[in-house]
């Protein structure tokens, strides 16, 4: 469908946007509404792209909770980042990572190329004729379930959601542990010392 | 319409990708760097689900039938099931690192009284 | 019941996570997870014997036949990872049983039991799966537990490091994840064996070369090849002394398996090394890595420091051992993932118990306490001529395979160099020794003796291990020959 | 008692002594006892060998395989008549060094003597793995335990000097030994997929010229208890340890083990046949024959009597070394010969060294003059000792050396009997003056107060134990010879046995002439009755 094209750029254009701007401010508290902006407009995008369970979940996870969780810890830190010198060394490196991965799309399939069949070869999406229509078949064989992915999710990758559960588990235990730490490590702000903008600590050893 | 056109949005997602890698890489800020390994990782999660795009089809899930059943229509033109299933496990993965990244820049803020790493840096001493 | 076995491997740990959770008592919390430890030992040398007689095991998760669902394939190298890290935890865990933790508060042991299961679990998980995507999911749990765990050391350094280590490996997983898409868009299956199967077809394309470096990346970044080992310096030294004896002896050596299931299994030795030229990158870094990861750790002023830098320069054996692409080779490399865990384990749980005695890491204030500490001393004097690599221990073993790969390869200069880099080994374990054996100018505290036997029988049981396998090589050299047979497909 | 059990029970005995001397530590004359008890069973049982040795044929010689290590490399051992004459001195060496230790310790009150002499069996222990070593990895790894054995013996006094003492030990020879000696190994494995020790070489035919030439320069030089130069350093070092640990070094165990691994090494890895028609070891020859000079003139330029001894060993392993690459049957009988003649002369003089300063705590030797008059045993024991070292008859040493210029003529290397002649002058310059000083100068009026000064020292610490100490022997010695300043019994008995020793030796080396004979058969057909 080549109408949707100039939509999918404009939410591209968009993003590209709102990414540079978290980029440059310094206001956190704004960068962390841009952030779960981000995440509602990358939502709408996967819409188009029809991963609609994607996009609900990216919503509500990504817009979500990241942005409430960005927000806390804003609450509890300082919502103001300090002005820093432009870095050469990492432009570099991302420049030439970015390169290095656009040189690697060439022999890509086309984007939203149907492909020709299971054989593995550049340019072929060879990816929705290998597994992909067993699982379209089989959801409705085997389990009778109108959402694909969810089948998909619940039984013959089920193991992967399994993993995933005990990934949220595995941060849980994280952040409990982390955030009931030893309360002999709290450094308590000496009275009228401003946390932020003070780069003239001196140096202190640990301990 | 040549090969290459066709990779436009690939590339877009490269080039967030590696706005979100910049973020992480130059900046001190701790919760910035946070925000850029989430749009770093967003935009991996995007990439993933641009490869499941099947140009005219539509999203994977099957009409109704008779009786309470689903439909198998060989017809209908569906794009990819897999990668949005790989997708909803990384989006959690994703967001379950923000969570411990962000409780750990928590503490250090208790423990410096700066979430800035030059700061942090300075406050460390003489060793890197 | 044994059919089993592979998914209750993982399984096992994972459920028992939770549990401690909801135990909330740290007694019954590290009861269960030395249970739990022990189990998957249990479960593992099956598995490793199983291997051994029948060839490899294929566990279709679910019943659904891969490439539809997720298998678990266990062939000889994952089922010997497999015992290594399950065993390492079964020593690691115990450690200390009946002191209180180091640097936790009430409250929170049993969470940290919860990670510390968890990590297991990963690990486990990453070794013994098939597919590439839960390899991911896997390595995710990992490594979340062990930024969480990282950071709980008693310094406010460990929550840098740990943060530190979060960003890289995030990084570093993140490439993984994009590596596998763009092997699955080209091949369009998930499972590693399906995939090394279509691969041949495509492995002419720039997208295959392209997933095949972010791959390597991402797990290098993991494994701390140098130049990508910053995170690990801080990491090691910061953490709570059994995490760093945990982590050091399992994590980078499953990356090192990931790394050898990469190169061997999926792309095969011929693209690698013949298309790609990776040896022409991992033979000069590694021997780099050899040479300034040992020559940082001479300079080191804190003991685990030390001992991380060296873990550097050992890293750089491993990958050393794998750029030959040779059956010595390989089986050196294979082999020292196993030898290094037991000397490197050992000496941070020896560290750990010069710690909860004196309260301190850095190396000046060790002086003389060997001589009221002369098991802690002698603990360490093995586990150092094994890092060295001298004979009668397992790091000879390891220098053996690699100097003859070097010799097969025609590189007598590479050959030399390693020699010559484990003499940099002595330098640095023999400072650590003329610190703790001479005595100090004042008398050290008389009440300073060895730590308590529940930290004193772990120690010496990876410590004692490294003399058994530098003697009898069966379960390391023989097995890691064998794999390093199977991974270049060269017959006995 | 099969041989193959003596083998074991050789190597196991100073390894268990060594237990039972750390479980006694708290109870010294226990402790001691089992030191004596120890050494002299090793020694028996050593002893049983010997006529297995003599009386079989090359091909079945007795064996102990104990585990393979790695496919093809196992722990094994095996007398053969190189390893018996080795294991013989250092078992043999054991009991006089043990009760000279004893009786120098309890003189000079030492701290940490239970973890000295469980070294000290300890480092036994590795000797006799040497000497027994079936292949080359049994060799390496017991060679390493030796250095590491003997490294808490040399840094004993645990002060600035030892700590630097033993850096110096440890580097030059876990260096060598690593990055030289492994490599050998491993080359030799990479050429002919063996390691065992095999009569007449295991390199025939698979290494030529050059390859050859540079894996004699990395086993020579990787030995770095053989001392050849520029690897000599640790020698000299290592003098800050108690004088036993000299005589553990310098004769009993170490750089016999170095020797002794240059040799086996010259004999059943490369044979005698290669070495000698490939002219890979004209290069050893004079790597040594420099050594053996420069160390004698060196050793002519130290006044510290130990140091002077330090260099005298260096230039005295070198003929060694030079018999062994001059790849003669007569150059490698010699060479072993040397072995015995040398341990059992240098012993005698670090005995002797010890007991002076045990005595009269002096170390110089210009501090001497006259000591022969107060110790005319010690002395008149050092005088043998060195007759022996120079080669003169009726000493032992006399027929090492007359081998070893047979050995040079035979290879057509003439030049090298010069070499062996200028070197015993030179031997000569730098023991005999010791001797001289003793007994014909006069005691310095100058010297006399501080050798008063000494007396004085000596009667509170050490008369004292010959007194008290020593039970009565002692004391009736000290009445019936009232002019005499002997170190105690413990000290003096074992320097004028082994002295005898030196002249016994000299009577019996057809003995050793006979049991090292089989091991020169492939050598090129000149032999010594021509």
């Amino acid at each position: 469908m080549p109408d949707l094209l100039p939509i999918e750029a404009l939410l591209f254009g968009f993003l590209l946007a709102t990414a540079v701007v978290i980029a440059r401010l310094r206001d956190l508290f704004a960068a962390a509404m841009l952030t779960g902006m981000f995440s509602l407009l990358s939502a709408g995008l996967f819409t188009l792209m029809d991963a609609v369970d994607v996009a609900f979940t990216e919503a509500a996870v990504g817009a979500g909770i990241s942005t409430v969780l960005m927000l806390g810890t804003l609450a509890l830190t300082s919502r103001q980042e300090n002005q820093q010198p432009t870095r050469l060394m990492p432009f570099v490196i991302v420049l030439l990572v970015g390169a290095a991965l656009v040189w690697g799309t060439l022999d890509m399939p086309a984007y939203g190329s149907p492909g020709t069949g299971p054989i593995p070869a550049a340019g072929n999406a060879v990816i929705h004729h290998r597994v992909a229509p067993d699982y379209i078949r089989g959801t409705q064989q085997d389990f009778g379930l109108p959402n694909i992915v969810t089948a998909v999710l619940g039984s013959y990758r089920g193991y992967d959601t399994l993993g995933e559960t005990a990934v949220i588990f595995t941060a849980a235990v994280g952040v409990l542990l982390m955030l009931s730490g030893p309360a002999t490590r709290r450094r308590e702000p000496a009275p009228g010392e401003n946390p932020q903008a003070d780069a003239t600590v001196q140096p202190e050893l640990d301990q | 319409m040549s090969e290459t056109v066709g990779l436009w949005n690939y590339w877009a997602v490269i080039a967030l990708m590696m706005i979100g890698l910049y973020i992480v890489m130059a900046r001190d800020n701790l919760v910035k760097k946070m925000m850029g390994l989430s749009i770093f990782q967003v935009a991996a999660i995007m990439f993933y689900v641009s490869m499941g795009k099947v140009t005219g089809g539509t999203a994977p899930i099957l009409p109704p039938g008779p009786d309470h059943t689903v439909l198998y229509d060989p017809a209908i033109l569906y794009s990819n099931p897999l990668p949005h299933v790989l997708m909803l496990t990384a989006i959690v993965v994703g967001v379950a690192t923000t969570a411990l990244g962000l409780s750990i820049v928590v503490r250090i803020y208790e423990a410096y009284g700066t979430v800035e790493e030059d700061e942090i840096v300075v406050l460390d001493g003489e060793q890197p | 019941m044994t059919e089993h076995l592979p998914v209750l491997q993982v399984a096992l740990p994972l459920v028992a996570a939770p549990l401690c959770v909801l135990l909330r008592n740290r007694h019954a919390a590290r009861g269960l997870a030395v249970l739990v430890s022990w189990l998957a030992l249990a479960i593992a040398c099956t598995l490793l014997s199983q291997v051994q007689d029948v060839g490899v095991i294929s566990y279709k998760l679910g019943g659904w036949a891969p490439p539809l669902g997720i298998e678990y394939r266990i062939d000889l190298l994952n089922a010997y990872v497999l015992v290594l890290v399950a065993s390492i935890g079964a020593v690691v865990f115990p450690f200390g049983f009946g002191t209180p933790e180091q640097g936790l508060r009430e409250g929170q042991q049993h969470l940290y039991y919860a990670a510390l299961l968890l990590c297991l679990c990963g690990l486990l998980g990453i070794t013994i799966t098939g597919d590439a995507f839960n390899v991911f999911v896997f390595l995710e749990i990992a490594s979340l537990s062990s930024y969480t765990l990282i950071s709980l050391g008693r310094s406010r350094r460990a929550l840098t490091a740990g943060f530190s280590y979060l960003i890289l490996g995030s990084i570093g997983g993140t490439f993984i994840l994009l590596g596998i898409g763009m092997l699955y868009m080209m091949t369009g299956s998930l499972n590693i064996a399906d995939m090394a199967e279509q691969l041949p077809l495509v492995s002419g394309t720039r997208t295959v070369w392209m997933a095949f470096a972010f791959m390597v990346i991402g797990t290098s970044i993991k494994l701390a090849v140098f130049p990508l080992h910053q995170w690990l310096p801080n990491a090691y030294s910061y953490a709570p002394g059994v995490v760093s004896a945990f982590l050091s002896a399992t994590a980078t050596k499953v990356s090192y398996y990931v790394l050898a299931r990469i190169i061997f299994t999926l792309f095969g030795a011929a693209f690698v090394f013949e298309t790609m030229g990776l040896q022409r990158l991992l033979m000069p870094l590694s021997v780099l890595a050899m040479f300034l990861g040992s020559a940082a750790a001479i300079y080191q002023r804190d003991l685990k420091r030390l001992l991380a830098y060296s873990s550097i320069a050992q890293i750089g054996y491993m990958t050393l051992g794998l750029s030959f692409a040779n059956v010595s080779g390989l089986t050196g490399g294979i082999a020292h993932l196993f030898n290094h865990a037991l000397m490197k384990g050992g000496l941070f749980l020896v560290v750990a118990g010069i710690v909860y005695r004196i309260g301190s890491s850095k190396i000046e204030d060790m002086r003389g306490i060997g001589r009221s500490m002369p098991l802690t001393l002698a603990a360490f004097v093995i586990g150092g001529l094994s890092l060295i690599g001298v004979p009668g221990t397992v790091g000879f073993i390891s220098k053996w395979y690699l100097v003859l790969a070097a010799l097969e390869a025609g590189s007598m200069l590479i050959a030399f160099m390693i020699l010559a880099s484990s003499l940099l080994a002595v330098v640095y374990v023999w400072r650590v020794v003329e610190v703790l054996y001479f005595p100090a100018e004042q008398d050290p505290s008389s009440e300073l003796k060895d730590p308590p036997w529940s930290m004193l029988i772990p120690s010496f049981l990876l410590i004692g291990a490294t003399i058994w396998f530098g003697l009898q090589t069966d379960l390391t050299a023989g097995v890691a020959g064998d794999a390093a047979r199977m991974l270049l497909e060269v017959a006995e | 008692m099969s041989p193959s059990t003596a083998i074991g029970l050789a190597i196991a005995l100073p390894l268990l002594g060594a237990v039972g001397i750390q479980l006694t530590g708290s109870r010294p004359n226990l402790r001691e006892a089992v030191t004596i008890i120890t050494s002299l069973l090793t020694f028996a049982v050593v002893l049983t060998l010997y006529p297995v040795v003599t009386g079989l044929a090359p091909h079945n010689r007795p064996e102990l395989e104990l585990l393979t290590v790695l496919p093809g490399v196992a722990l094994a051992f095996q007398v053969e008549p190189l390893g018996m004459l080795y294991a013989l001195v250092a078992a043999g060496l054991w009991i006089p060094t043990g009760l000279y230790a004893i009786g120098y310790c309890r003189g000079h009150d030492e701290q940490n003597q239970t973890r000295f002499f469980t070294c000290f069996a300890l480092a036994i222990f590795a000797a006799l793995g040497i000497a027994f070593a079936r292949n080359l990895f049994t060799l390496f790894l017991f060679y390493e335990i030796l250095t590491l054995s003997t490294y808490p013996l040399v840094t004993h006094y645990g002060n600035d000097d030892a700590k630097a003492a033993g850096r110096t030990y440890l580097g030059i020879l876990l260096t060598t030994s690593v990055l030289f000696l492994l490599m050998a190994i491993l080359w030799t494995w990479n050429l002919t997929g063996t390691m065992e020790f095999k009569l007449g070489g295991i390199l025939a035919g698979k290494a030529e010229g050059p390859v050859v030439a540079a894996l004699l320069a990395l086993y020579a030089f990787g030995t770095g208890k053989a001392a050849l130069m520029p690897f000599h350093r640790w020698l000299p070092a290592a003098m800050v340890a108690p004088t036993p640990v000299s005589a553990l070094l310098h004769a009993v165990a170490i750089v016999k083990a170095g020797v002794f691994t240059v040799l086996k090494i010259i004999v059943y890895v490369f044979g005698i046949d290669l070495l000698g028609r490939s002219g890979a070891s004209d290069w050893l020859m004079w790597a040594a024959a420099f050594t053996l000079l420069s160390s004698s003139v060196i050793a002519l330029s130290k006044d510290n009597l130990k140091a002077r001894l330090a260099y005298s060993t260096i230039s005295q392993l070198s003929y060694i070394v030079l018999g062994g690459a001059l790849a003669t049957a007569a150059g490698i009988l010699g060479g072993g010969l040397h072995i015995a003649m040398h341990a059992m002369g240098k012993i005698t003089l670090f005995f002797c060294a010890g007991a002076i300063f045990v005595a009269s705590h002096k170390k110089n030797i210009s501090d001497m003059d006259g000591i022969g008059r107060a110790m005319p045993f010690t002395m008149g024991a050092f005088f043998l000792g060195s007759m022996s070292i120079i080669g003169l008859p009726p000493m032992g040493g006399s027929w090492s050396k007359w081998y070893l210029a047979m050995g040079a003529a035979d290879g057509n290397n003439a030049i090298f009997i010069a070499v062996l002649m200028i070197s015993s002058l030179l031997s000569i310059g730098y023991l005999m003056p010791v001797v001289g000083r003793a007994f014909l100068f006069p005691p310095k009026v100058s010297e006399h107060s501080h050798g008063e000064h000494g007396h004085g020292e000596h009667g509170h610490s050490e008369h004292g134990h010959g007194e008290h100490g020593h039970g009565p022997i002692s004391a009736w010695l000290a009445r019936i010879f009232p002019g005499f300043h002997e170190a105690p019994l413990l000290c003096v008995a074992p320097l004028c046995v082994t002295a005898i020793g030196c002249i016994l030796l000299f009577f019996y080396a057809e003995d050793i002439y006979n049991l090292l004979l089989p091991i020169t058969q492939s050598a090129p057909a000149v032999t010594v009755e021509r």
